[in-house]
């Protein structure tokens, strides 16, 4: 295998009483897309908060493209290359779509202390801007302010502006769900597209493209993981199918 | 949009009545025109100074006359031991302002929302108090002024006229300043971290620097108003810390239009004008200035500026 | 020279003093934390309290009428208020709802100036309240024992309203998401209008109380605002708890801070340098309170547990 | 020539609780025209009245305004030091008269003295100074002091310390204007013992603290005050019976029961008009009307003749409240100052009784400050 | 029961539904498909009156119901699944449960706390903890039991299994298939259309805010073109 894009070691969190996190070590490689799948409630939400840093681990650590970042604020994360999307639906209300993904490209172009230039004449924000939004098919709604979009729309914005970025590595959190059969599947393809070039960690409740896509699968059950693997081991093991799958539902 | 809308037009039509009201009072022989215009100058530079933390930033300062307070004291301290030279005095009001703003910002921003409202509301009581224990400056009785700000004869600040349209510029400046900062990558940045500050930390921006950034540019500037009003009113005093002032501050952001940039500049003239006209009817103005305010915000979204707008059939 | 027994005498003017600050916070946290509507004329509705108390009490001749009134009126006032007004505001933001209550505050001030004049009124303490009793040998002011009782009275009533009976339920959902609520069958408008009503008696109940001690006048809400939102900063906004810790750890800090700190002072500071320092601090505690306190808790104390 | 019309700017305080005091000046400036039948050498008079909101910057645009848009030849009132210090300049620059009819601040009385500012009121230092002889006097030897914690707080407790020569038992300084509640300072007077409190407080202050007073059970302790009890303060006490502030002392230069000629004009006509005592701030402002009236006199009702109105005003020549007084080379009134006690009149009203004269022909300490010469 | 005739409704200038028309009978499972943003949940808020609409008719049990504040619509008997979840952050999991419970046209098997409690034992086990804490498929399963907990004649569930692991979404279908047994009417919005067609009576296909194709679930089966041209799939 390839030179891990990603470490994690023995890492821990706990809410309360509720152990999210419990001893979990991963690596994920270099190109690879990893999916992690698990019930509800598993601990994976709280997995990827804890690689972006936004929430900070009670102990264990995180290693990524070689540096270990398990105390880094998300910012300087997301400006070493580690992108990621959100569950709940996380983008700029008041902007249009175009003005959400360049604000992203912006994040990753040097700092933010320019107070005079016009950002909405800046052809290198708003080209690589565009570009993203094409990708994901948002590209006719450009100029429509974020807030009258709807549900399906904001979670393409979404990846539209973790792509727009060119990270390294992208952390997506169940990007598919609300979206359409049609949206899935378009989603399914970008992700294709990306595949090999980058390397991402998925997590997603929708079976069938979690079985299209993924390298290898680890599966999360109370905050350890249970199982992990190629896909073709996963489905055919017992243990997954009782705490996961289900014994009816077809994939 | 059309540029000649309505909104642009009163926006025009104040800074038009700004720059002929000293035509006007000299012609009417009423000085006092001169006077109450400045005044509205000034404290638009105030208001446009608070709406770029309010307005853009989401940061809601119940202290922001606290940087009123200290430019007018640097000026009033400076004078009362003979350092009347502006060249001095000026610069030093805006980086004293600044620096305050700074300690403050750094210790305020920590928090969110309400809480965000309260502590600097306390700071700002407590620069008050801190102002009605200097004995040796009056104490709240205040500080008169005993000579204007001394340009070495370039700007007579003391002549009403020259110090009028000293102001005008300035207040021209700052709107103009504000303009491209709003439209710059740094206002993306500050209006991205008001609607969302997780996600903007998410894509890689250290929110914190550039919210401080603000609350410092914001200071100053409100710093500037303050070394105006201290060569207007030729006096300070603690009560231009108060946080009743900070509060009419809000109000004219508000009255005007928070989110756009000269709504400010339309928001003070208003407030002011308003109490001018209303207390000259009745001693009793403020049983119509108080539901007038409630009208404006039950039935005129945005304020003057927002009301016009949609008048205008924009999308508001 | 400090003794014990002054030392406890002046707790228990700090308690006093923080009583009838949670009655003021309880109905804002109620208002302002739960409902999420900034209320900055909540202290006009202590003044209006205040009036009526007194004025009914001049009426009938006797302050447990007039305590008894106020609570009505305020109540009426207050569902009038956020029907015509406030209302139409709970879905727009904080900075709207300043605004108007801003206005309401004016409007409010002048009336009370149109109907009572400006000069204040006072309100005579019947002579059952007017004695002193024995609190473990400090002779304490019996009217001021009563505020206390009272007001712990109200701390464990407005406890099991909202922590325990479905109404307060309804209110801290309502709080978080109006639609739904309302999308489940429950008429969340009648809900918030009684809870806005319940805040302002509240806030009647505490001026109708000050009124025998303090003068009642114009302009009495706004500083009693501040110190209010002091309060349920402090305490962590929406937290009935954290206004009751708040209240009384504000009480007891701003008199306590008054009493002892110029003699601290004296203590490490030449003389001149603590007589200017004391009253100026005294005067910034609570400021730096808070201020300390969101710096190390930027929820405050009790941070309410929303998402 | 003669003017049309004697224009006069009256700025006070007449919106919020302070608003009480600007009332009071209000209706006493209007005895005044009435004694004057309106017209000053045989020019009407015309008053107008602005509202301060206790506002530095408010009184000053309203002074601006006065000035120059209401082109006023005299303005007078202001109640509040700040005020008049921030409105002083445009008046002294328009080249009008400032006639002060309350604020005593130590700075106009020193350093900022003007030809053209009078004052029919007293440097804020003198009525505590009056106090501390009187403490003397009654042989009080340990004081409780209490006052808020602004500029005449200050100014009261230092006015007092210059004369008073007994020991200081504890001084509290309160915070202003939020503190009504007095209990953390009354506890600790009482456990200190005194032979007496001294207070400052102006407005509804001083009913919450006398309130709490008799509350704390201090009453057999004597009370002193300064600007405190008044004839705005005591109907309200009466209203709440709070007996205990009967037979409490305080100093004044004047009191509704003054025996002069034209105090008992002015007393009875106002109860006549208004049905209540007249405060010092209303002899005040009669006095600052009566004073603009004498200048206009030696005028002939010719408003540019400034030397001459000025020369006139300086020899206090004018029917005053507080009979015949001289001004001192700061234009501040040398004056006579009294004890009074509070009592309840014949119809059993309180109001304040003269008790004694403790001053004569009394000079504010801040006169050596002002550079003018008394030339009159 | 439900009957929705020519719906209009817009938010501000854009007009979303242009005369949406659909029935549901008494014990009936309809579905509502269609694409991203075509107005299916605009649909189902201007049912509930949460989004005023600007013409068309909705009568429910025999009255109509539009213009209604929406608890009078809720009171009427139809409960809610909203897109997004929306449960309460700031209540417990049991307080989100019984803050707006009711039997009030008396069901003769009412939901309850335990019967909740046993069909999502998920729920049990975080029952003292606060709303804001749960997962997100564990929130899914808390608005579908609150909106059971008032004994709705309707359920109406906008993307109810959104972000549900297989094995839950699973057992939503069958907990929907047993409601269904019992007699509960139920209109319901999802992607999933294979668990959709083994559940559902009717189906709605709309585009643009207007039905564009209705019929039983066998028809749509039967024709991938439709379900190519409509849902693209
Ligand atoms: N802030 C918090 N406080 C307390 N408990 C929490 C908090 N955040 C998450 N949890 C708990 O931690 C566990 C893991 O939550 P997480 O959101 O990571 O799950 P998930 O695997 O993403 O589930 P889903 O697929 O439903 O989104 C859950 O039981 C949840 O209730
Ligand atoms: N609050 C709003 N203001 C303005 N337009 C809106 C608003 N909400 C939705 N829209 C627009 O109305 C249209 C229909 O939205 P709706 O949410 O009803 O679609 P949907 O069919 O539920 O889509 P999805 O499958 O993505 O949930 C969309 O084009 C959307 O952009
Ligand atoms: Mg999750
Ligand atoms: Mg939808």
């Amino acid at each position: 295998m390839a030179e891990p894009m990603m470490e994690i070691r023995a890492l821990r969190k706990s809410f309360g009483g509720v152990v999210a996190t419990d001893d979990l070590t991963l690596d994920v490689g270099a190109g690879e897309l990893h999916a992690v799948i698990g019930p509800n409630g598993a601990g994976k939400t709280t997995l990827i908060s804890q690689l972006s840093g936004a929430l900070m681990p009670d102990s264990g650590t995180i290693r990524f493209d070689g540096r270990d970042i398990t105390r880094m604020p998300p910012y300087a994360r997301s400006r070493r290359g580690l992108a990621r999307s959100f569950q709940i639906t996380s983008i700029f209300p008041e902007f249009t779509a175009l003005d959400n993904v360049a604000l992203a490209v912006q994040a990753h172009d040097g700092h933010s202390f320019s107070f005079f230039r016009d950002v909405r004449r800046e052809a290198r924000l708003r080209d690589p801007a565009r570009a993203a939004l094409a990708r994901v098919g948002l590209e006719a709604r450009a100029e429509v302010t974020a807030r009258y979009m709807s549900h399906g729309e904001h979670r393409q914005l979404e990846i539209a502006m973790a792509l727009a970025t060119n990270p390294k590595m992208l952390l997506l959190d169940e990007p598919m769900a609300g979206m359409g059969p049609e949206e899935s599947g378009l989603m399914v393809d970008i992700l294709k597209g990306l595949k090999g070039e980058q390397t991402i960690l998925l997590i997603e409740h929708d079976m069938d493209a979690v079985f299209r896509l993924a390298d290898r699968i680890t599966v999360l059950v109370y905050g350890r993981a249970i199982a992990s693997g190629a896909p073709e081991e996963i489905r055919a093991s017992a243990e997954v199918r009782h705490a996961y799958l289900g014994e009816d539902e077809t994939v | 949009m059309a540029l000649l809308n309505a909104r642009n037009l009163v926006v025009l039509a104040t800074f038009a009545l700004l720059a002929l009201a000293p035509a006007y009072a000299a012609w009417v022989e009423t000085p006092f025109y001169l006077d109450l215009g400045r005044r509205m100058m000034i404290l638009a530079i105030g208001a446009l100074s608070l709406n770029l933390i309010m307005g853009f930033g989401g940061m809601i300062s119940f202290g922001h006359a606290v940087y009123i307070g200290i430019g007018a004291y640097t000026v009033g301290i400076c004078a009362f031991h003979e350092v009347t030279s502006g060249f001095v005095q000026w610069p030093l009001a805006l980086a004293i302002s600044a620096a305050v703003a700074l300690v403050f910002g750094v210790i305020s921003l920590r928090t969110r929302g309400v809480y965000f409202i309260m502590i600097t509301l306390a700071l700002a009581q407590m620069t008050f108090y801190l102002g009605i224990s200097l004995d040796q400056y009056g104490g709240d009785d205040g500080l008169t002024v005993y000579a204007p700000s001394d340009f070495a004869g370039l700007i007579d600040v003391d002549d009403d006229l020259s110090f009028y349209y000293v102001v005008f510029v300035l207040l021209a400046l700052c709107l103009w300043f504000s303009q491209r900062l709003i439209r710059s990558r740094f206002g993306m940045v500050l209006q991205g971290a008001r609607q969302n500050e997780g996600r903007m930390e998410a894509i890689g921006v250290p929110v914190f620097r550039y919210k401080l950034t603000a609350f410092v540019i914001a200071g100053t500037m409100a710093g500037l108003a303050g070394a105006l009003l201290a060569n207007h009113t030729d006096f300070v005093n603690p009560e231009m810390a108060h946080w009743t002032r900070s509060g009419d501050l809000i109000i004219m952001v508000l009255l005007g239009g928070m989110g756009s940039i000269a709504g400010p500049i339309v928001g003070a003239a208003a407030f002011l004008l308003l109490e001018e006209l209303l207390s000259g009817v009745t001693e009793y103005w403020q049983v119509i200035f108080g539901p007038f305010l409630i009208l404006v915000v039950l039935y005129a979204r945005g304020g003057i500026l927002g009301f016009l707008s949609r008048k205008d059939g924009g999308d508001g | 020279m400090v003794t014990w027994t002054l030392v406890f005498e002046q707790l228990l003017n700090g308690v006093q003093f923080g009583v009838l600050l949670f009655l003021l916070a309880a109905g804002l946290t109620l208002i302002f934390g739960i409902m999420d509507l900034m209320n900055l004329a909540h202290g006009s509705l202590y003044m209006l309290g205040a009036y009526i108390a007194a004025t009914v009490t001049h009426w009938t001749d006797s302050f447990l009428i007039g305590l008894v009134a106020a609570l009505p009126a305020t109540l009426v006032i207050g569902i009038v208020v956020e029907v015509l007004v406030l209302r139409a505001l709970y879905r727009r933001g904080h900075l709207d709802q300043v605004l108007a209550t801003f206005g309401l505050i004016l409007f409010f001030n002048e009336s009370v100036r149109l109907i009572w004049g400006p000069a204040g009124i006072q309100v005579p303490l019947p002579d059952f309240l007017n004695g002193s009793v024995d609190l473990f040998g400090v002779p304490y002011p019996m009217y001021r024992v009563t505020v206390i009782v009272a007001g712990l009275a109200v701390a464990g009533f407005l406890y099991w309203l909202v922590v325990k009976t479905r109404l307060g339920m309804l209110i801290r959902a309502g709080a978080s998401n109006r639609e739904m609520v309302a999308a489940l069958g429950i008429d969340i408008k009648l809900v918030f209008t009684l809870v806005f009503g319940l805040g302002a008696a509240l806030a009647g109940l505490a001026g109708a109380l000050v009124g025998p001690i303090r003068s009642v006048g114009i302009g009495m809400g706004e500083n009693v605002l501040i110190l209010t939102l002091v309060v349920i900063v402090i305490g962590g906004i929406g937290s009935i708890r954290g206004a009751f810790v708040g209240a009384l750890l504000i009480g007891v800090i701003e008199i306590l801070g008054r009493a002892f700190l110029s003699t601290l002072f004296e203590l490490v500071l030449p003389s001149n340098a603590a007589e200017t320092a004391g009253p100026a601090v005294a005067s910034m505690l609570i400021y730096i309170l808070m201020a300390g306190v969101l710096f190390f808790r930027p929820q405050g104390l009790f941070p309410a547990r929303t998402g | 020539a003669k003017a049309e019309k004697v224009k006069i700017g009256f700025v006070t305080t007449l919106s919020g609780g302070p608003g009480v005091i600007g009332k009071d000046m209000r209706q006493s400036v209007e005895i005044a025209l009435d004694h004057l039948g309106g017209k000053m050498a045989g020019v009407p008079v015309e008053v107008i009245f602005e509202d301060d909101q206790v506002k530095p910057e408010v009184g000053k645009q309203k002074t601006e305004k006065l000035v120059h848009k209401d082109k006023v030849d005299f303005v007078s009132g202001f109640i509040w030091s700040h005020v008049v210090l921030a409105a002083r300049k445009t008046v002294v620059d328009a080249g009008k008269f400032l006639i002060i009819s309350n604020a005593g601040t130590s700075q106009i009385a020193g350093r900022l003295c003007h030809e053209n500012i009078f004052s029919t009121a007293w440097q804020n230092d003198q009525v505590p100074m009056a106090m501390g002889e009187v403490l003397n006097k009654r042989g009080v030897k340990s004081l409780y002091v209490v006052a808020p914690n602004y500029a005449a707080g200050r100014d009261m407790v230092n006015g007092l310390s210059r004369t008073f020569k007994g020991k200081i038992a504890g001084k509290d300084m309160t915070k202003w204007p939020d503190q009504t509640d007095f209990s953390a300072e009354l506890a600790k007077a009482r456990a200190a013992k005194p032979d007496g409190v001294f207070i400052f407080y102006p407005g509804a202050h001083t009913n919450a603290f006398i309130r709490q007073y008799s509350q704390a059970g201090m009453t057999r302790t004597p009370l002193y005050s300064v600007f405190s009890i008044d004839s705005l303060s005591l109907p309200r006490l009466q209203e709440a019976n709070t007996t205990a502030v009967l037979g409490t002392y305080n100093t004044q230069f004047w009191s509704p029961d003054m025996d002069t000629e034209t105090s008992r004009k002015f007393v009875a006509d106002y109860k006549k008009k208004f049905k209540s005592y007249p405060s010092h701030y209303g002899a005040q402002s009669y006095d600052s009307i009566m004073l603009i009236a004498s200048a206009v006199e030696a005028a002939g009702g010719d408003l540019s003749k400034m030397d001459a109105m000025r020369d006139r005003m300086r020899k206090a020549d004018f029917p005053s409240v507080r009979g015949k007084f001289t001004y001192g080379n700061n234009q501040f009134p040398i004056q006579d100052f009294f004890l009074r006690e509070v009592v309840k009149d014949a119809d059993g009203n309180w109001t304040t009784k003269i008790v004694q004269k403790i001053y004569e022909k009394h000079q504010d300490p801040f006169a050596e400050k002002c550079k003018m010469k008394k030339t009159w | 029961m439900l009957s929705v005739r020519d719906m209009e409704t817009s938010y501000g200038a854009s007009q979303v539904l242009f005369g949406m028309t659909l029935d549901v009978a008494a014990g009936e499972v309809v579905t509502l498909m269609g694409r991203n943003g075509m107005g299916k949940t605009t649909t189902v808020r201007s049912i509930m009156g949460l989004t005023p609409t600007q013409g068309g008719t909705v009568v429910f049990d025999g009255a109509r119901i539009d213009g209604l504040p929406s608890y009078r619509i809720a009171r009427a008997g139809i409960g809610l699944v909203p897109e997004g979840r929306q449960i309460f952050p700031n209540l417990t999991v049991r307080e989100n449960l019984v803050a707006t419970a009711h039997n009030r046209l008396g069901a003769a098997r009412p939901w309850t706390l335990d019967r909740v409690f046993d069909r999502f034992p998920a729920l049990a086990a975080r029952a003292g903890g606060m709303g804001s804490e749960l997962s997100g498929g564990e929130q899914q399963m808390l608005a579908i039991s609150r909106a059971l907990m008032t004994n709705p004649r309707l359920l109406i569930l906008d993307e109810a299994t959104e972000g549900l692991a297989p094995r839950i979404r699973a057992e939503i279908w069958r907990c929907l298939a047993e409601l269904k047994a019992d007699g509960q009417a139920i209109l319901v919005i999802d992607k999933n259309l294979a668990a959709l067609a083994r559940i559902a009576d009717r189906h709605y296909i709309i585009e643009k805010g207007a039905v564009v194709w209705s019929g039983s679930a066998a028809a749509l089966e039967a024709d991938p073109g439709l379900q190519h041209r409509y849902l693209g799939v």
